[in-house]
């Protein structure tokens, strides 16, 4: 596992471990399922396919098209099947955010594992009701004259953001636009910027 | 898909509650600013992975459904809810559920979290009595929940509409904050499976889904911040049409 | 009256929320049944008794009134709250206003608590440099909040009005459950301190408080039991006339 | 004191004589608060002013009326000075039940220190959205044509209910009354019954 956060409960340990071995032996878990998941995850960090996806609609406005219309279609070209995603476009005049107010929904397929403040009662209270401050908090001011839409995930649709492309990247190529993506971008609670 | 025999142990300690439970943040005060972890791992310790393992495996063999899943974990107690971490709560959904569907008895859980705590080296798959079943291949893991339509949906676009204010006890996706309150429907998203029958054993019930546009001031009234919008997908029986213009 | 500095320590961890804080607890769901204890004692421990007797008698020598003591207590974080027994609140509260007010500093709190966990047997009165006040004659200790009419009460008897939805973010005393909606009023109870900006330093500003009746089926829809109505005291400028006739 | 709860948390008691101390110092507490409280409570225990005014309201139809109407007045007939009390008639057509769902508030001069069921989240979010289902649990069925009233203790107004005397309690006297009559009877969640 590499990094083990230290305060591990003795006692949810083995109520896990309990768990994992009923499941085991009613057929439901497979021996490497828990194994496989750690590797997912572990290895494919980051907002991999939503970063993909992202830079190549900013040199591709067919594809840009595809995404923001068809994204099951547009996921496919990257090798994703992933069928609920809806993108949600930031403009100058229209800055989205996403949340899941009711759990944590997210669209992990692209964007990897939520963070923890994802998933925290502060993010998920709050961001429908005062999203700039909150998106102050992270250091994003967003102007009074540009909307703010707030995506609050209720149902089984997944929502990732495409973010401004930033002034300055206009001559970088596709893979070097990868790299400039955060998923706070594609979350929208950070903007991308070109790198110094 | 593997059947298990359905609900047969007590549920979580008689609690049927939850659409007006703590689950229902959206818009809550008091819990301060949001905090955040520097070079976050994707899990703090092996267990976390193992309770993502449990729920994705459970899902895609039909021990229980996502709905199902939800509602076990908004059936925690409010205290134990809040005081628990994302994936705890994943864990007591998982054991809920196990207990309920027949795969465990509450017994045998405790007596087998009591073996672990004992054996502290001790392999999960050491207890296994039958053979595991092989390894699937990897994919989202997702389950679809879209339905082909059997009759036209009754919204449209542009449509101003107004929830409906209920609070019965069950599994809901329509927020609290969002509850009574005038939108316009942003559009159509096709026909998906009811949660709110879902959750409970009730069927799928696939009804027509649709992105609802709400003005900031009609959900927060004057402390609403300027030029904010909130979007919902909700089921067709959330809603009813409205007269005239909504915000 | 002592009068203390005004508000010098930090507050509860920058918290300033409330109105739709977990203490709005009307019509939520999760928490299972009443539990009720047998032969319970007045206090479970001394120092609950001692938590009323602090609270009592700083309301009686204003070193903070009763809407700020609330508030101090709807500051709690949420899991804190529901975690916390009623006197454990209660002296979190006084805590948070002796620092607030300047009574304390949060250093000196927290070494004094070490001293007397190192000497459990110590009396509270040994650390006293000064010399104590007189005990007070016994009476209910109550503080009245009436005040002289200055405006006749805008409604009166049997008017349809509909509550204010607001979502402030401090102490009201506006339920969430009833915001937004229609009721009749019940009667004129009088001209009342504004719990608003009372518990913000912002001053007594008295307003006509009506009783308010809200039958069950405008709160709750379809999930009202039969045959049920709430009464709530309200504040003028919750109010809104409304139109026609309310349930 | 007597009764003290055997779980008594170290660090709760430490800090609630640290912050005595400092009140004492500051002389907001004096030297016999803490004790006066417990004498008050522990001697003075039951809901006394209450019952006594219920039953007084029971055998004087003057009285009642006056209960009902200038609670101040009746009170003070008993020797008590108490300003915000509201007093609720229970008939066969009007159940009354008291809550406060903010808080706990509750008319203590009259009734005594309220107990531990009425401060917790369970009575404080239920009685307001099922008090059929509360008074159910507490052994209470209310007939379907009789109407709930909750009152939610919103203000500073206190609320005691006037319960239906019992029948088989017509010929006792007001002092035999007086003992008949329990603090939940008062807040709503019991009847009152004849002595066996």
């Amino acid at each position: 596992m590499g990094k083990i956060h230290p305060n591990v409960d003795k006692y949810v340990v083995s109520r896990a471990r309990a768990l994992e071995s009923i499941l085991l032996e009613k057929g439901i878990l497979a021996p490497d399922s828990v194994d496989r998941i750690v590797k997912q995850y572990e290895s494919d960090t980051g907002p991999m396919y939503g970063a993909r996806a992202v830079a190549r609609a900013w040199v591709n406005p067919t594809y840009k098209q595809k995404l923001l219309t068809n994204s099951t279609a547009a996921l496919a070209e990257l090798g994703l099947k992933y069928e609920m995603l809806v993108v949600v476009e930031n403009t100058a005049q229209v800055h989205n955010l996403v949340v899941c107010t009711l759990c944590s929904c997210y669209p992990w397929p692209v964007l990897g594992l939520p963070p923890t403040w994802y998933k925290s009662p502060p993010y998920r209270s709050r961001a429908v009701s005062e999203p700039r401050a909150v998106l102050k908090e992270f250091g994003l001011e967003i102007s009074e004259s540009c909307e703010v839409r707030v995506w609050d995930s209720s149902a089984e649709m997944r929502y990732m953001v495409l973010p401004i492309r930033p002034p300055g990247a206009e001559a970088l190529p596709e893979d070097r636009l990868v790299k400039l993506i955060t998923r706070d971008a594609l979350i929208g609670v950070a903007t991308v910027h070109a790198a110094q | 898909m593997l059947k298990l025999p359905g609900a047969s142990g007590p549920g979580n300690n008689g609690r049927i509650g939850a659409i007006d439970g703590i689950h229902d943040l959206g818009g809550m005060h008091g819990f301060g600013p949001v905090n955040r972890e520097q070079d976050e791992p994707a899990f703090h310790a092996e267990w976390e992975a193992a309770a993502r393992a449990m729920v994705r495996e459970s899902l895609l063999q039909g021990l229980f459904n996502l709905d199902e899943f939800r509602h076990a974990i908004e059936r925690m107690a409010p205290d134990k809810y809040l005081a628990a971490t994302y994936y705890e709560r994943w864990l007591q959904a998982v054991a809920t559920l196990a207990v309920e569907k027949g795969a465990a008895t509450p017994e045998e859980l405790a007596r087998r979290a009591r073996y672990f705590e004992a054996h502290e080296g001790a392999d999960a798959i050491s207890l296994a009595k039958s053979t595991p079943r092989p390894s699937a291949s990897a994919d989202t893991g997702q389950v679809s929940v879209v339905r082909p339509a059997t009759a036209p949906p009754k919204f449209k676009a542009g449509d101003p509409i107004v929830t409906r204010d209920v609070h019965p006890k069950r599994h809901t996706r329509l927020p609290r904050y969002a509850r009574g309150k005038r939108g316009v429907v942003d559009r159509f998203r096709g026909v998906h499976v009811f949660p709110d029958t879902n959750a409970h054993g009730l069927g799928e019930n696939p009804q027509p889904l649709y992105s609802v546009r709400f003005d900031a001031s009609e959900l927060w009234g004057e402390s609403a911040e300027g030029r904010q919008a909130v979007y919902l997908d909700l089921w067709e029986s959330y809603l009813e049409a409205a007269q005239g213009k909504a915000a």
